[in-house]
């Protein structure tokens, strides 16, 4: 196990240095350069000279990124152009309100989208099963800012029941946040309500054709009990995963909805960073979410051995 | 427009009650909020909110004293002395004295500084022509004489805040230390800040307790929080999208400006090179319906020059031009395209240019005159904002947008002098203009002081670009600010400020 | 005779109402978008403590009519007519409460796949204990009567199994569980789908005493359903014959294999190899044609296409069901003349024995082979020993069948000769004296000629994109080197030989049935030219009608073509009939290797002992059963010693099978064998019978 | 060799399905309302990408400056945005950019994607353990900022985003293939094809890739979905065609602005058209799996 954990850890280390480099020589190709972006399109150039050498970025690219690279060794992830000062705080501050938005939407959507599955799996072919597949396969694959924009006129224009920002400000209540946060976790939950339904949907499918459930269904027990202890239990292990890998997804695909609702969070971070070649912003707004990503696919694999006894115990008998 | 700013503002209307938390929507600054380096609309917010300048460009673009009690030119215009007011003491407790000034103006003129304001004084000032006479006062040593100088000084010249002496600019965003009507309370990167009032303060105390600024990256919210009662003041809007603060149920603040944008054409380049077709292409335009398209009125005309009807010295018996297909087609077959030709024209991506841009090249279309649009991004657009390196300056026709200036020199200079890399003019000289008359006028008007004087060489500079029209003006758009109805005494400047010392709630 | 209404007439079961009873009965599957008739007028009746045996190929229906029964037909399935009475409750009108008392109290079921048939994610006591709790009881008295029924299914450790999932059971323990589950709530009826069927021999021979022992304990009724005739003769009172969803057949099981009066019944026994049937003695009887597709709607008789007996009246209208004897019945008009059923194959086709002149042609010795765990997770790099020092060897046109228990390595010692393996380092793997390169990707095309292979399953053997044409013309053109005319000729020839035609060439393994596509892969083995073929399991995945043509049609290939083939295959009367010489392998050794009919007769190891008498036989009569003991080890971890003292019967009590490996020894001309005891002894031992 | 002596009625294989009566896949699928819906709404915007000007109205360029921001009318059935274009003329020409951008884009990734998930799951080593990593940091970001990246880099141009998308997807439709092509790799025709001295570029090409179509299909319809959604959503943060040209995504972009003012129409058209599709290509692609799955 130790072993299958640290070749993951390995791989997965691999795979953010990969992401780094890609982001690092993508961003440079990017026109334009830092001291520009802060000073203004009609900065002396002068000045922008004067600033781009301050922050460094006048040094050859591989000096650039190895000064990078073995500053983040030391656990130092760079000083953004922008702010003038360490990236952590705005990355972490950035990643604390999008985990938020996140929490939220998955909150709203993974019980939503688990029952939707498995009503629908229960009622297989017929027009709920139809309905419920075809309605959350749409969903996700309607843009964010198009429902993002229906729920705000609904909601927040018409209505005027939900604030239409997403941020509620310093220093705001719990539940005042929460308010703030509804309509833009709208769009995410329609977006992950057609995956999780999906599987969950796929999976009960499965585990309802299973000899087991048969079985379980021939011994008499009552069908309630049967659904409950039997279908779910081996049905929602594959849907877990997939919840868990759309955690990345979500953590790092808010750009759309973070704009439109004017959120402070990851996304919009990157989005903004790359605009303004704040390239250790960037950076670190990227492996941030590679992070997130690997740990989430990391925790759904632990989860699903764990859930699983097949993988628990090994195959040994 | 009403309030005022500064303890000289008098004729405050102020209904409510002092005391209040006034909350307000402002965009995003977008990077450290640091005097030096700050350049955009929500940084230099930030900058005016506890600091203060020598002098105060006004709604009405004439200066008021701040921290300069007054200033003086002599003859040539060449170098000025200012009075710096006595008895101000910094937030830290640091008293006010020429020791600050000539920090503060030292610091944003060396070029190793990497000044955003460096370009302003490009040509102006440099670090040696900032000397102290006394404990009160400063004197100018200018490149060259310049009859508008004091502007420079004032909040148009947004970084130029004073700092206290040796002040490091880059601790600015932790105390936003300065002399003005609030202290900070507390700023948060990318989310807001507040500010309460300087008990302190030198002149007139703010009537407000406390002021509170969320940031938004965008226009959109930043209205639904003003209709939703989120927040009291919108920093500033657009028409285009805001328009439901149009409908009398907020007080809109609506102050004429010379923002614009340049549609230039290259006069050195085929088949631009030929006043007529640049005539042409700009009697295309059916401006009247420009406005109302794109501002709904909230704009004025522009008449290819700077002069913009809010600066005093425009001389307003240049005729206006005005649509004329016919003629455009006739000067084209004059000028050998009778059945017109194709080119590109370049834009920056931003606000209502990509509108414009489309407007412009369907008009074009009436008289025979292909434009392919493509819009950019800032950082492609600009490239490296030199001559080859640059799509702005280098496009067959490039559209960019100029911000608001209280007077005309910037844009009178930096975009129509003729180009000269050893002398730095015609920096931005995008239509690659080159006219020594021109260039001759262009000293002049900057160099005169009086009124008179300088709405006489505009004319004569209006008459000359009417004639060889290298950049279309088209308009000039209204710089607008929403507060709710309840609210008095906001005080918005166009260059972006918004000034909360004399607002109230009722 | 008069033609009678069997369900009118309950066959002679007199007195007690049968615990289930069974009329007229009609299935229908819907199949995009239209019914597909499953089970047509399918009538009969088990009676109390009666042991009933439905028989069938494939897609014949049972497994429908077991589902019928408990009302768990697939969605897309329902009973479209008849009645069907058990206990003499009607299920399939019952209320859903109703039906779950039904379920819960009087008729079980236990089906193919034990592993498949337990929760994956719940302990299987508790999946046992579910039961009594259905019944009402408390958790804890539920567990307690699991483990007491776990003990009566003979589960050793009770407590223990109770503990743990059902991915950590064999599936002999898995099948006890599912059968312990089956027969707690101690049913009226007790349902068998095929419930060895994915066993072991020696297992399924546990487990069939094991049905056979409770049954008698629980006094229950049992509808047993399998394809395999020998195991139905062994198991039940009764039988039924179902064709194509037809029950065509019924009678005492006996009296229906010794005497049968159906002409299917009479073709499927004549396709089944007998004790010591061998193709040089003559060749098995095949029945001829196909089964009905599925959803045929032919107006006469079923088995009509394919009856050598069908007359004009056969085709037009669906025969009744005739009273031959007492309880005894039969849908055929020409059920008097149905034994003299003409052969579909003559008998008298002369096949050569093994060739005179030895000549060895594929030489194997000190052949290892060691995986790596499967699968990296959750193991510590364990290591899986699937062969270990093997030596063989085959010679020119003979035939070596290799026999053992699943996981024995018979298809790692196939795949490593082929060279579709690489074998661990040192191993002499040889054809013809040249040494095989050990990737078949760097060996020679001469040598890519003269191995090929007939896997097991051909619908995963042959590309099912491609057609029957380009599946046979590829080794032609690669390796045999044709082209042109040349081919064509060729391919016709091949198809020929293989009994194919020319229509088929157009066509997908899909558009074939399972003999076909078995034919077709044989053709493309052949069409190089081999010198030595693998069958690994040939005949596994096909019916016993189908098989017995395949096997003839290898028989005949092997005297016209003169190749070896190494015969692998768990079917020990297959094996014998096929092979003139054959190797045992248990747990990657080879126990036992020698002339076919040496290791059949014995004396023999005490493996093969235990492996032969394992097999049920049609006669229902058999030599009392060696049983093994314990399960078969795991190869990750091979016993000390003899790896066969685990489960040895004959173990010597010296100790010396527990710590010193034998050699594989000569014991007598050509036969050589693993084991401590001497030959003469284990004679004596093997005359003798069971040990005790 | 004669051995069957009578074989009667030998000729019978399986059947195939219109012998039974039963129907072909095509004409379950025409019995599908949901297909019928979906390829329905399909042809119609395809209609409208390849005729758009034809059908249009109104030329879907001409401004009318006087007349910006009418509400829906009779003679602006679905009103007219900020420079008195016709929106319902946008709409329908507007088909065309999006469409072509992600059916090429779709087309892209399916090839490169195939080829690349046929050599990472037959082939393995090397290329499927980089492949692998780039998958898994092409799964870490979200398209829209690896767009954004190469997009800015590059400049944008409907090409760009052809190629961008093109590559993202490659990466994760050669995940698929490549999971579908380790399941046929159990099989054991590839055994023998590697006994027929087959070379490992035909046995990927010629026998692996046939049998991987279907599923490869139902990825590029699945896809394409995708991929709509990602160009709209590229042309909405202002990366898509240049304006003029009419596009549903850009359209949304420019006129959202305007919904506070109550100008809904020239933002909720353009966004019903874009969900339209996408659900139309959902129901087709749906109706394709579940004739194929019964
Ligand atoms: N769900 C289903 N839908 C359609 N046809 C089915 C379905 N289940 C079974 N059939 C068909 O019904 C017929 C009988 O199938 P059944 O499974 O009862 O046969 P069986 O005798 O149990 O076969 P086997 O020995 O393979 O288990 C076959 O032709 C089969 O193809
Ligand atoms: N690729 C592999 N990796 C790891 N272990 C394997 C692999 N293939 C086979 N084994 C193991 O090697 C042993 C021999 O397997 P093999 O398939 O050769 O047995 P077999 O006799 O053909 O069995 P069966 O009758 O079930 O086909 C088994 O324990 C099996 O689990
Ligand atoms: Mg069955
Ligand atoms: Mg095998």
């Amino acid at each position: 196990m130790t072993r299958y954990l640290l070749k993951r850890l390995g791989l997965a280390v691999v795979t953010l240095w990969l992401l780094s480099v890609i982001v690092f020589f993508a961003g440079q190709v990017v026109p334009g350069d830092p001291g520009r972006a802060i000073l203004g399109n009609l900065a002396d150039p002068r000045a922008v000279r004067a600033l781009d050498h301050q922050l460094g970025v006048d040094r050859p690219l591989l000096t650039q990124y190895w000064s990078w690279i073995t500053g983040l060794l030391h656990g130092n992830m760079g000083e953004s152009y922008q702010y003038r000062s360490a990236v952590e705080p705005y990355v972490q501050a950035a990643l604390v309100n999008s985990v938020k938005l996140a929490a939220l939407a998955f909150v709203i959507v993974v019980p939503l989208g688990i029952l939707g599955g498995v009503l629908a799996a229960l009622r297989y072919g017929r027009a709920t099963d139809r309905v419920i597949s075809v309605v959350g396969l749409s969903a996700a694959t309607v843009p964010e800012f198009v429902s993002g924009i229906v729920v705000i006129i609904i909601f927040a224009v018409s209505l005027k029941w939900l604030p239409v920002s997403a941020s509620a400000g310093t220093g705001a209540s719990a539940l005042t946040q929460l308010d703030h946060l509804i309509l833009p976790a709208i769009p995410l939950v329609f977006i992950l309500f057609g995956y999780i339904a999906r599987m969950a949907r796929a999976g009960t499918i499965e585990a309802l054709d299973s000899d087991y459930t048969r079985t379980a269904t021939l011994k008499g027990l009552k069908p309630s009990v049967v659904i409950r202890r039997h279908v779910l239990r081996n049905a929602l292990l594959p849907t877990i995963t997939v919840i868990a890998t759309q955690t990345g997804y979500l953590i790092g695909g808010l750009v759309v909805v973070e704009t439109l609702f004017n959120y402070q969070g990851i996304g919009n971070l990157i989005y903004k960073a790359a605009q303004a070649k704040d390239f250790p912003m960037l950076e670190a707004g990227v492996l941030t979410i590679g992070v997130v990503y690997m740990v989430a696919t990391l925790i759904a694999d632990a989860l699903s051995t764990a859930l699983n006894p097949r993988l628990r115990l090994g195959t040994g008998g | 427009s009403s309030g005022s700013p500064s303890s000289s503002g008098s004729s405050s209307a102020a209904a409510g009650k002092p005391g209040a938390t006034i909350k307000a929507a402002i965009i995003v600054p977008s990077g450290a909020i640091n005097p030096v380096t700050v350049a955009d609309q929500g940084g230099l917010d930030m900058l005016g909110q506890t600091g203060e300048y020598l002098c105060l460009s006004d709604q009405h673009l004439s200066l008021r004293p701040v921290l300069a009690t007054s200033w003086t030119p002599n003859t040539k215009a060449d170098v000025w002395t200012f009075k710096i007011r006595q008895g101000v003491t910094f937030h830290n407790g640091h008293p006010l004295t020429a020791d600050d000034v000539v920090y503060t103006y030292k610091l944003h003129t060396n070029p190793k500084n990497g000044s955003s304001a460096l370009s302003a004084f490009g040509g102006v000032l440099t670090p040696s022509g900032v000397k102290k006479v006394d404990d009160s006062t400063v004197e100018f040593h200018l490149a060259a004489p310049n009859g508008h100088f004091p502007y420079l000084t004032s909040s148009d010249n947004y970084n130029m805040i004073i700092l206290p002496n040796g002040y490091d600019p880059a601790k600015w965003q932790s105390t936003f230390v300065g002399t003005g009507p609030f202290v900070l309370k507390t700023y948060t990167a990318k989310q807001g800040a507040t500010f309460s009032r300087n008990e302190k303060y030198w002149g007139t105390k703010a009537l407000p307790a406390a002021t509170e600024f969320t940031f938004y990256d965008q226009q959109t919210p930043q209205i639904l929080a003003l209709t939703g009662g989120t927040v009291d003041v919108v920093g500033q809007f657009s028409v285009a999208g805001g328009q439901q603060l149009l409908n009398g149920s907020y007080n809109v603040i609506r102050l004429k400006s010379s923002a614009h944008r340049e549609l230039s054409m290259r006069t050195d380049q085929s088949p631009f090179t030929d006043a007529r077709v640049r005539q042409a292409v700009a009697l295309s335009l059916n401006r009247p319906a420009i406005v109302h398209a794109l501002f709904k009125g909230y704009a004025d005309l522009g008449n290819e020059s700077p002069f913009a009807p809010v600066f005093p010295s425009t001389n307003t018996t240049v005729a206006q031009r005005a649509q004329n297909i016919a003629k455009a087609k006739s000067l084209l077959s004059a000028a050998g395209h009778p059945s017109g030709f194709s080119t590109q024209l370049i834009g920056n991506d931003v606000q209502e240019i990509g509108e414009y841009a489309q407007i412009v090249a369907q008009a074009a279309k009436a008289i025979g005159v292909n434009i392919n649009v493509k819009m950019e991004a800032s950082s492609a657009y600009y490239g490296k904002a030199t001559f080859g390196n640059s799509d702005w300056l280098d496009a067959t026709m490039s559209l960019v947008d100029y911000g608001h200036r209280s007077v005309p020199n910037v844009f009178l200079t930096a975009p129509l002098e003729t180009i000269n890399a050893k002398a730095g003019t015609g920096p931005w000289n995008a239509a690659h203009f080159s006219n020594s008359q021109y260039d001759k006028l262009a000293q002049q008007y900057v160099a005169a002081i009086d009124l008179s004087s300088q709405k006489q060489i505009a004319g004569q500079i209006e008459t000359l670009l009417l004639n060889e029209t290298p950049i279309i003006f088209g308009y000039f758009y209204n710089y607008l600010s929403a507060t709710a109805k309840n609210v008095t005494g906001a005080y918005p400047t166009a260059i972006g400020h918004i000034f909360l010392n004399q607002a109230a709630k009722s | 005779m008069t033609a009678t209404d069997a369900s009118a007439t309950p066959a002679g079961r007199g007195g007690a109402e049968p615990t289930l009873s069974v009329g007229h009965m009609d299935v229908v599957y819907k199949v995009r978008g239209r019914d597909r008739l499953a089970l047509r007028d399918v009538s009969f009746e088990v009676g109390r403590r009666e042991s009933y045996g439905l028989v069938g190929e494939s897609g014949s229906g049972k497994s429908t009519v077991a589902l019928a029964l408990t009302r768990y037909l697939p969605r897309n399935g329902r009973v479209s007519a008849g009645t069907v009475s058990i206990n003499g409750a009607d299920p399939l009108a019952m209320s859903g409460t109703d039906l779950r008392h039904l379920r819960a109290r009087t008729v079980s079921m236990v089906y193919q796949e034990p592993g498949k048939a337990l929760n994956p994610s719940i302990r299987v006591g508790r999946q046992v204990a579910e039961v009594y709790e259905v019944a009402g009881l408390h958790r804890a008295e539920a567990a307690e009567r699991a483990e007491a029924m776990l003990r009566k299914v003979q589960i050793a450790d009770p407590g223990r199994v109770m503990g743990r999932y059902a991915h950590q059971l064999s599936g002999g323990m898995a099948q006890r569980v599912v059968i312990a589950m089956a027969l707690a709530a101690e049913p009226a009826l007790l349902i068998l789908d095929e419930p060895t069927t994915a066993l072991d021999a020696t297992v399924e021979a546990e487990v069939l005493d094991l049905v056979s022992a409770l049954r008698a304990e629980f006094d229950t009724s049992v509808l047993f359903i399998s394809h395999n005739l020998a195991v139905i003769a062994k198991m039940c009172d009764r039988v039924g014959v179902l064709y194509a969803g037809e029950l065509v057949e019924e009678g005492p099981a006996r009296e229906v294999f010794e005497d049968p009066r159906h002409p299917y019944t009479v073709g499927l026994l004549r396709c089944i190899p007998r004790r010591g049937q061998r193709k040089d003695h003559g060749r098995l009887d095949t029945i001829p044609g196909f089964l009905p597709p599925a959803g045929h709607t032919l107006s006469g008789c079923v088995f009509a296409p394919r009856c050598l007996l069908a007359e004009d009246r056969c085709r037009e209208a669906p025969p009744p069901s005739y009273q031959i004897a007492a309880a005894r019945t039969s849908r055929c008009y020409r059920h008097d003349v149905a034994p003299s059923l003409p052969r579909a194959t003559p008998e008298d086709k002369p096949l050569p024995g093994p060739p005179a002149s030895a000549e060895t042609l594929v030489q194997l010795a000190g052949l290892s082979k060691t995986f790596g765990a499967r699968g990296s997770r959750g193991s510590r790099g364990e290591q899986v020993h699937a062969l270990t020092g093997v030596d063989l060897e085959l010679e020119r046109g003979e035939t070596l069948g290799l026999v053992g228990e699943s996981g024995s390595g018979k298809t790692t010692l196939a795949w490593v000769l082929l060279g579709l393996l690489p074998p661990d380092p040192g191993a002499t793997v040889e054809l013809a004296g040249q040494p095989l390169a050990a990737d078949v990707r760097r060996r020679p095309r001469s040598q890519l000629r003269a191995l090929q292979i007939v896997f097991q399953n051909p619908d995963s053997a042959l590309n099912r994109r491609h057609t029957v044409r380009r599946l046979i013309s590829r080794p032609l053109a690669r390796l045999a080197g044709l082209s042109g005319e040349r081919l064509r000729a060729r391919l016709a020839e091949l198809i020929t030989s293989v009994r194919l035609e020319d229509r088929h060439l157009a066509m997908r393994p899909n558009q074939l049935s399972g003999g076909l596509k078995q034919r077709v892969a044989i053709a493309r083995a052949f069409g190089s030219g081999p010198a030595v073929v693998v069958c690994d399991e040939p005949t596994s995945a096909l019916d016993v009608s189908v098989q017995a043509a395949i096997l003839n049609l290898l028989a005949d290939l092997q005297a016209d073509e003169q190749v070896s083939y190494l015969f692998i295959s768990h079917d020990l009367g297959v094996v014998r009939y096929l092979s003139d010489r054959i190797a045992v392998l248990y747990l990657g050794k080879v126990m036992e290797v020698g002339p076919a009919e040496r290791v059949f007769s014995g004396p023999h190891h005490p493996y093969t002992e235990a492996l032969l008498s394992a097999v049920p036989s049609l006669d229902g009569q058999r030599a009392d059963r060696i049983k093994l003991s314990g399960e078969i080890p795991s190869a990750t971890n091979l016993p000390t010693g003899c790896v066969f003292h685990t489960r040895c019967p004959r173990r010597l009590p010296s100790g010396i099978c527990e710590s010193e490996e034998p050699p594989l020894r000569e014991v007598e001309p050509g036969h050589r064998m693993s084991c401590h005891i001497p030959l003469d002894e284990l004679q004596n031992l093997q005359r003798a019978g069971q040990p005790t | 060799m004669t051995d069957i002596v009578v074989a009667p009625a030998a000729g019978v294989a399986v059947a195939r399905p219109d012998q039974t009566g039963e129907l072909t896949p095509w004409r379950l699928l025409l019995r599908r309302p949901t297909f019928l819906a979906g390829a329905v709404i399909l042809l119609f915007w395809l209609a409208c990408a390849i005729f758009g000007s034809l059908i249009a109205p109104h030329n879907p360029l001409a401004q009318q400056l006087l007349l910006t921001n009418q509400a829906p009318s009779g003679a602006h059935w679905f009103g007219t945005d900020q420079l008195g274009r016709d929106v319902l003329s946008r709409v329908i020409v507007g088909a065309r950019s999006i469409l072509l951008i992600a059916f090429a884009a779709t087309v892209l990734s399916t090839v490169l994607g195939t080829a690349l998930g046929l050599v990472m799951g037959y082939l393995g080593g090397v290329v499927d353990i980089v492949a692998g990593r780039l998958v898994e940091a092409a799964l870490a970001l979200p398209v829209v900022i690896v767009a954004f990246l190469f997009i800015v880099a590059v400049g944008p141009s409907p090409l760009t985003i052809i190629v961008v998308i093109g590559l993202v997807f490659t990466l994760l439709i050669a995940r698929t293939v490549r999971s579908t092509v380790l399941v046929e790799s159990q099989l054991d025709y590839l055994a023998a094809a590697r006994l027929l001295g087959e070379k490992s570029v035909s046995i990927m090409f010629s026998e692996v890739l046939p049998n991987v179509v279907p599923a490869i299909l139902v990825e590029f319809t699945v896809r394409l979905g995708y991929a709509i959604f990602t160009v709209a959503t590229l042309s909405f943060l202002g990366f898509g065609v240049q304006p003029p040209t009419p596009d549903w995504g850009a359209d949304i972009a420019h006129n959202y602005v305007t919904l506070g003012a109550g100008y809904w129409w020239m933002t909720l058209f353009p966004a019903l058209a874009i969900a339209s599709l996408v659900i139309a290509i959902n129901l087709f692609t749906d109706s394709i799996e579940q004739v194929l799955a019964s």
